[in-house]
């Protein structure tokens, strides 16, 4: 029991919740804003689940493995850009413009 | 007690995301992710990722916030919905999703013991760029490879998002601030930004060493430029003007041209010579903050809407 | 490179090398004039080319040609009458505003018609296969009428059918094989062990009778071949079906025999040919009467082959080629004829309709004519069962159809009793005809292996002339019912599988709404997970 | 252990060339302005593509796999690149394809009348040169983390380009393809978490040592290849693609189609072929045949229903990737051969190839189509064959290949997959190889036979279309028809490099 209650494997196991209920958010909102919160929900899943693997290997005196931390900064910047490009083209479509 | 700490704070996510999901009004929902995005913080703290925990508050809670909020007074009431789910149809997608978060859960749960890790190879491989900070370590000299990448990401990102402006206003500005300014925010907007700007030179500076660097400092610079364009006491931007375009374009230049440098003074592309590891490391740094404070304001600020002057 | 080597390479890349020359816009204004020179290699190498003479061509281009008995019999015969049509063609369209494209269609159609008679691999057979095939497509839709698209999508329809068919069955015949692109003749020699024989056999049956046009799947060509202008209608009929002969002739094992495949060939042949005569008689264009007659003549080839397949007699492929040139010939001649009857008046008509009593007559197997020697030749490989009854019997069919040609022919005379046809398109009819009468007389000692004089006795004359007799008695009867005419509509039971088309029409429009349905946004999502879950839960039971 | 599987080998720089160049030219029209984009773009396109064909002389030449380990910090904790043979194929059919296509936007930007706002043509270079970089990273890329990136860079790429020309009926197109490209990659990405949770390394040649069949690497490879499916747009995800890729302008179409969903195809081969135990890759490779199967028949019909030329194109895009798929079961190997000696691997790579060759030749000619008459809609373009006989000629040409006629690329591929499936024992995926080709006959002579039809109305005045313009397309469609004289057995050069692998596979 012990073992399922230490942080990594709590987190890990919230990512995995959260990868789910971002899933279920995309697919199932009619609404374009709200799919693209829940392409935010589904990554924030994901890199939960990166946060947990790195949690897992703590060594060498750090408390965390650096490298997928590492991937996960990487990976919020590209979601982050995602979601400008995509909420760009949602205002886009709102827009009333007239050109052909 | 951590232990009860860490099942509160993976209730309150869960909740916060039914939440997001379930609740009909959009800016309600998107005030509920930003809280979620300030709860996944401290969730990060909690698995000892000092630096995540920075940037997830700051870009993933704090950008995508204002980005979603920008976007829900755009197109409200003028959203598109498109095409909705009957009511079996969503059971079997909760189901499905259902499925999929078990089956990850189970991959979690599953995961070899003892836990493969880079940590010690990472550990080792410090001393030879001169930094204390092993996460940015990873980021700019490890894996420097994916980091000079995601940068062309974030600025393509906003080639596209420009891209969208009607072909006149094309490389005009852009408009960030919308219809009335409220009191406070005007104020905020005065007071702030000093503050703002030391904190991201000092996160900037610090990175080397201790949590903070690049990310989490180019987001405060951004936030506070917003912050300044939102108040109106600044107009943003041409985004055809040569500053902008130096600024964005000088992070990424000024990294590929050390790393094509590595080619004849260290090993290789991307590789630094030991004694200068740590000054180039931090010239890196240094620039790419401003290209990702000016790129990631600029993305929030969305296309040009007015024309440019010639 | 030896002389009937390069003589050999020519068959096929002289027409190439034209057709890539319309490249130019300068010659291809000028081609016209060339397309009756196009196939006169392949004439020079079907009578210079010693047989057995080969020519192999390396990597990257893999080509093996080789000129065998039956292959040089139908090389001559196919060069001539293509040379002779193009010469008519040259004549005919010099005025004609699509004549350019024309020129390169017809250029393309000649490599791959041609070249199948030589090429001795199997993948350059497929590639030559597919050229006239498709390339003919131009031809038939050069007029643009509504009907001649119509026949030309059918035309396609139907060739892609028989090119993935016989693409399997090329498939399963080499994949055993070592080499990549191997030798027609070892595959073959193969084919008797392989397991998957009867598959194979039965695939190359269909593929080449579709290009035959066996029944049922002869619907194409009654439309197809009268929708071309009159010289191409002549290369398609006489020529470009014989794509089909010399498949089933370099591809089903007639050493190692294959009595069932053989019979079935056989029963196919024989209801072919009477299915024709009986659907031609009813039919009111001449064109159309002669598209009828080439379908009820392929099918006497197909009995012809199929009686060769039965008794493991490779003599058969010889025969069949000897009635197929005589075919070639013959069949060409007709389809020149009908276009030079309708341009001709007064006297004149009446020797040119003389001419051609005679040569339809010939298909019929009138004593003297190259169809006595077709028939005569042929006649002891079908021996004196039923077989060789049924056969006799189709004989005076065709006698009765040809009859019924020469009576609808009678009026196209031209108004004008003084026009006269010119001399560019009568002449190359006129050396068609000849070579109609003297070719398979020249061939007939090699072939049937007895003198020609053997031609002339009593005996052999009653044995063609009796049938001749009694198609032209059931000619008589069936005079009696003008109703018949126009009963069957072109293309006969292609109506029925028209009626088909509903069905085929609902069908796509439900494919169509379950498109829409699947792209749908919540729908296209639901399949991703449902697909992960799927690969995910897999996987794991597995692992 | 794995510190042994990475050296960086002469030449081995030119793959960071080949993946760094066309990012820095993003960079310099960024830094340079709108106005030097299509010369700094041309000079891009010749030195990509001398760096392309460099990289395969280099491969040819030393007959082993080109690696650079990035900044000499190997890998598990650094990045590999690495090249053989299948990676260098594609590296030079993209910078053909790239090139082709940098050309005729040149020659239709540099036209007077209708050449684009200066908006489109400065996003056009700058997002043609950054999905270059995208593609060759993925080609060359041996890390998975670091593809994820370059998959994003490719996707925020094509975006851009769907939705080029600013209509809202577009801008509606491309939301949906990043939308669903996003899922996408986000469920690659969790499988890269995943995979690192469990062997703590993204190495590909490292997992091909390390894998086995255990729960995590199963839930992983599932998610990763599903969402590549997604992001490659199979049949039934491929809802995004037909508005995508026939809403763009032509030039963007042609690598959208040609390119850019080649890259998670690939990325799933590597996957499948590389890293996935042979139990898991058996199954997960049926699982693909039958959607491929399902896709070259389904959207097939899709294809043939069409009344609007580009549509049709799009819906012969998804159908035709679908003989990627099968290939799975078919390169699967046996006792003592390794997938990439096999005919299907081969059959795959050339099918890849082909399809790219001609689906670009095919856009950029439907492209001119438009052009002149203004629509494409199919029943209104009769005799489109005489007012633009090059353009035809081009189309046609192509439509040979994806038909499978001889001789073409698409021809040998397609006899090479069909040999494999009668040799293999899948007779239902041969029965698919033939009546695809027998619905693409139908759907490419459709157009043929209104490009030689005789049109009711005049014919529109070419005025305008330089002969340039319409040569790209043909000199494409000429290519894939030129693949056509490879040898109909497996090739030497896919299987450079390969070697190796099958050892660390075993």
């Amino acid at each position: 029991m012990t073992v399922a209650l230490q942080p990594s494997v709590l987190f890990g196991l919230c990512g995995a919740a959260l990868v789910g209920i971002g899933l279920f958010a995309v697919v199932s909102s009619p609404g374009l804003l709200r799919r693209i919160v829940g392409c935010n929900i589904l990554g924030a899943g994901i890199f939960l689940v990166f946060g947990a693997v790195a949690r897992r290997g703590a060594g060498a005196g750090f408390e965390a493995d650096p490298v997928p931390q590492a991937l996960v900064i990487t990976g919020i910047v590209v979601a982050f850009s995602a979601s400008a490009l995509a909420v760009a083209l949602l205002k886009r479509l709102a827009e009333p413009r007239s050109d052909a | 007690m951590m232990l009860l700490f860490d099942i509160a704070l993976v209730a309150g996510l869960l909740t916060l995301a039914v939440h997001v999901v379930r609740e009909p009004d959009e800016r309600s929902a998107i005030i509920a992710f930003l809280a979620f995005g300030l709860l996944l913080g401290l969730a990060w703290i909690r698995l000892a990722a000092p630096d995540v925990a920075l940037t997830e508050i700051a870009i993933g809670g704090g950008g995508t916030g204002i980005l979603l909020l920008r976007a829900e007074a755009a197109v409200r009431g003028r959203g598109k919905h498109e095409e909705s789910v009957t009511r079996p149809g969503k059971l079997a997608i909760a189901v499905g999703c259902a499925a999929i978060s078990a089956g990850l859960g189970l991959a979690v749960l599953s995961f070899a013991s003892p836990a493969p890790t880079l940590a010690p190879a990472a550990a080792e491989g410090l001393s030879a760029t001169g930094l204390g900070n092993p996460v940015t370590a990873v980021l700019l000299a490890y894996r420097a490879l994916d980091t000079l990448l995601e940068k062309v990401v974030v600025l393509l990102a906003l080639i596209g998002v420009w891209s969208l402006a009607p072909d006149a206003a094309w490389g005009g500005v852009p408009a960030v601030r919308s219809g009335e300014i409220p009191q406070p925010l005007a104020y905020l907007a005065r007071i702030l930004p000093p503050f703002g700007v030391v904190i991201g030179v000092y996160m900037f500076w610090v990175g080397a060493d201790a949590p903070g660097g690049t990310f989490q400092a180019g987001t405060v610079l951004a936030a506070m430029w917003l912050l300044v364009m939102l108040a109106g006491l600044r107009s943003p931007p041409e985004t055809a003007g040569l500053p902008l375009r130096l600024a964005l374009a000088g992070g990424p230049i000024l990294f590929l041209a050390i790393a094509f440098l590595g080619f004849a003074f260290a090993d290789g592309f991307l590789a630094y010579p030991k004694a200068l590891a740590k000054p180039l490391i931090l010239a890196i740094e240094a620039a790419l903050t401003l290209s990702v404070a000016a790129a990631l304001a600029m993305l929030v600020a969305g296309p040009a809407r007015r024309a440019p002057t010639r | 490179m030896s002389a009937p080597a390069f003589l050999l390479a020519a068959v096929p890349l002289f027409p190439l090398s034209l057709a890539l020359c319309c490249l130019s816009n300068w010659f291809r204004a000028r081609a016209l004039a060339l397309l009756v020179l196009a196939p006169l290699p392949a004439l020079a190498a079907a009578i210079l080319v010693p047989k057995g003479g080969f020519a192999i061509f390396p990597p990257p281009f893999r080509l093996t040609l080789v000129l065998d008995e039956p292959g040089a019999i139908l090389l001559a015969g196919a060069a001539l009458l293509w040379s002779a049509a193009g010469a008519y063609a040259a004549s005919l369209m010099a005025r004609d505003p699509g004549r350019q494209r024309f020129t390169v269609w017809w250029f393309l159609t000649l490599t791959g018609s041609l070249g199948l008679f030589v090429v001795g691999d199997v993948v350059n057979f497929y590639l030559l296969f597919t050229l006239a095939s498709l390339a003919a497509y131009g031809l038939i839709i050069h007029e643009q009428s509504p009907p001649a698209h119509r026949a030309g999508v059918i035309y396609v329809a139907l060739a892609l059918a028989a090119e993935a068919l016989l693409l399997i069955a090329l498939v399963m015949l080499a994949a055993g094989h070592p080499d990549a692109n191997p030798l027609i003749r070892s595959v073959v020699m193969d084919l008797a062990a392989s397991p998957m024989r009867d598959g194979i056999v039965v695939l190359f049956i269909l593929g080449f009778a579709l290009k035959m046009g066996l029944v049922p799947l002869h619907v194409w060509l009654p439309l197809a071949h009268p929708a071309a202008p009159t010289p191409a209608s002549a290369v398609l009929s006489g020529v470009v079906v014989k794509a089909g002969v010399i498949g089933l002739i370099r591809f089903l094992p007639f050493e190692a025999g294959a009595p069932f495949w053989g019979s079935v060939l056989i029963g196919v042949g024989v209801i072919t040919a009477y299915y024709g005569v009986l659907v031609g008689v009813t039919q009111k264009r001449a064109k159309t009467i002669l598209a009828y007659s080439t379908v009820s003549q392929m099918g006497l080839l197909a009995v012809l082959l199929g009686v060769g397949l039965a008794n493991a007699d490779p003599e058969a492929a010889h025969l069949a080629a000897y009635y197929a040139v005589h075919h070639t010939l013959v069949k060409g001649a007709l389809f020149l004829g009908v276009g030079i009857l309708a341009v001709t008046g007064g006297r004149r008509f009446r020797l040119v309709f003389l001419l051609m009593g005679v040569l339809a007559l010939s298909l019929g197997g009138m004593p003297l004519t190259s169809g006595a020697l077709a028939k005569l030749a042929t006649k002891p490989l079908l021996g004196y069962g039923w077989l060789a009854g049924a056969m006799t019997l189709a004989g005076a069919g065709s006698t009765l159809l040809m009859l019924h040609l020469l009576l609808i022919l009678r009026h196209y005379a031209a108004e004008d009793a003084a026009t006269s046809p010119l001399l560019g398109q009568f002449m190359p009819w006129l050396v068609v005809t000849a070579a109609s009468l003297v070719i398979p007389w020249s061939l007939y000692p090699a072939v049937a292996g007895e003198p020609a004089a053997s031609l002339v006795t009593p005996d052999a004359l009653w044995k063609v002339g009796w049938p001749l007799l009694l198609g032209a008695g059931a000619m008589l009867l069936v005079q009696r019912w003008p109703g018949r005419l126009g009963m069957i509509p072109e293309g006969d039971i292609v109506v029925l599988a028209q009626t088909g088309q509903p069905l085929m029409r609902s069908l796509s429009n439900r494919i169509g709404e379950i498109d829409v349905h699947l792209r749908r946004w919540p729908a296209a999502g639901l399949g991703l997970i449902a697909l992960a879950i799927l690969l995910g839960g897999a996987l794991m039971l597995r692992a | 252990m794995t510190a042994a599987l990475h050296a960086t080998t002469p030449g081995g720089f030119l793959l960071v060339l080949a993946v760094i160049l066309p990012v820095c030219a993003v960079l310099a029209i960024l830094a340079c302005g709108p106005r030097s984009a299509a010369r700094i773009a041309m000079a891009t396109l010749a030195a990509g593509l001398a760096v392309a064909v460099a990289i395969t002389v280099e491969l040819v030449w030393s007959g082993a796999a080109l690696t650079y380990v990035v900044g000499a910090w190997r890998p598990p904790l650094g990045i590999a690149l690495r090249a053989d043979g299948l990676s260098g194929a594609m590296l030079v059919m993209t910078a053909l394809v790239v090139v082709a296509v940098g050309l005729f936007a040149r020659v239709q930007y540099g036209l007077r009348e209708g050449g684009g706002s200066e908006r489109e043509r400065t996003t056009f270079w700058q997002m043609l040169l950054a999905l270059w970089s995208a593609l060759n990273i993925v080609f060359v890329g041996e890390d998975l983390f670091n593809l994820y990136v370059a998959l994003e860079l490719l996707t925020f790429a094509a975006v851009p380009l769907v939705c080029l020309d600013g209509r809202a009926e577009t801008a509606n197109a491309a939301l949906r393809y990043l939308l669903f490209a996003l899922i996408g990659s986000l469920l690659y990405l969790l499988g890269v978490g995943l995979i690192y949770g469990q062997y703590g390394t993204l190495d590909l040649l490292a997992l091909a040592r390390l894998s086995r069949p255990d729960p995590a690497l199963s839930v992983a490879l599932a998610l990763m290849i599903v969402g590549l499916l997604a992001k490659a747009a199979l049949f039934p995800l491929h809802l995004w693609l037909p508005p995508a890729h026939a809403g763009a302008p032509a030039q963007a179409s042609a690598v959208l189609s040609a390119l850019v969903i080649k890259a998670p195809i690939f990325l799933i081969l590597r996957l499948v072929l590389d890293v996935a135990p042979g139990q898991v890759a058996f199954l997960a490779g049926q699982l693909l045949a039958v959607l491929g199967a399902a896709s070259i028949l389904f959207c097939s019909v899709m294809a043939l229903r069409q009344a609007r030329l580009k549509l049709m194109i799009a819906y012969s895009t998804v159908a035709q990737i679908g003989y990627l798929f099968i290939v799975f079961p078919l390169a699967a190997g046996g006792a003592g051969t390794s997938p990439w000696e096999t005919i299907a691997w081969t059959g795959g790579a050339l099918q890849l190839i082909s399809h790219a060759l001609a689906k670009s030749a095919m856009f950029l000619a439907a492209g001119i189509v438009i052009k002149v008459y203004g629509h494409d809609r199919i029943a209104d373009l009769g005799g489109f064959g005489r007012a633009l006989p090059i353009s035809a000629t081009a189309f046609g040409l192509a439509g040979l290949s994806l038909m499978g006629v001889p001789p073409s690329g698409g021809f040998v591929a397609k006899c090479l997959l069909l040999t494999a499936a009668v040799i293999e024992g899948y007779p239902w995926l041969a029965v698919t190889i033939l009546l695809g080709g027998l619905l693409a006959g139908g759907y490419v002579f459709r157009i043929i036979d209104k490009a030689l039809a005789v049109s009711a109305s005049p014919l529109p005045s070419r005025a305008g279309v330089p002969r340039r313009l319409e040569l790209t397309a043909l000199a494409l469609a000429i290519a894939a028809v030129l693949l056509g004289f490879v040898p109909l057995r497996p090739f030497g050069f896919l299987q450079i490099g390969r070697s190796g692998l099958a050892m660390a596979g075993l």
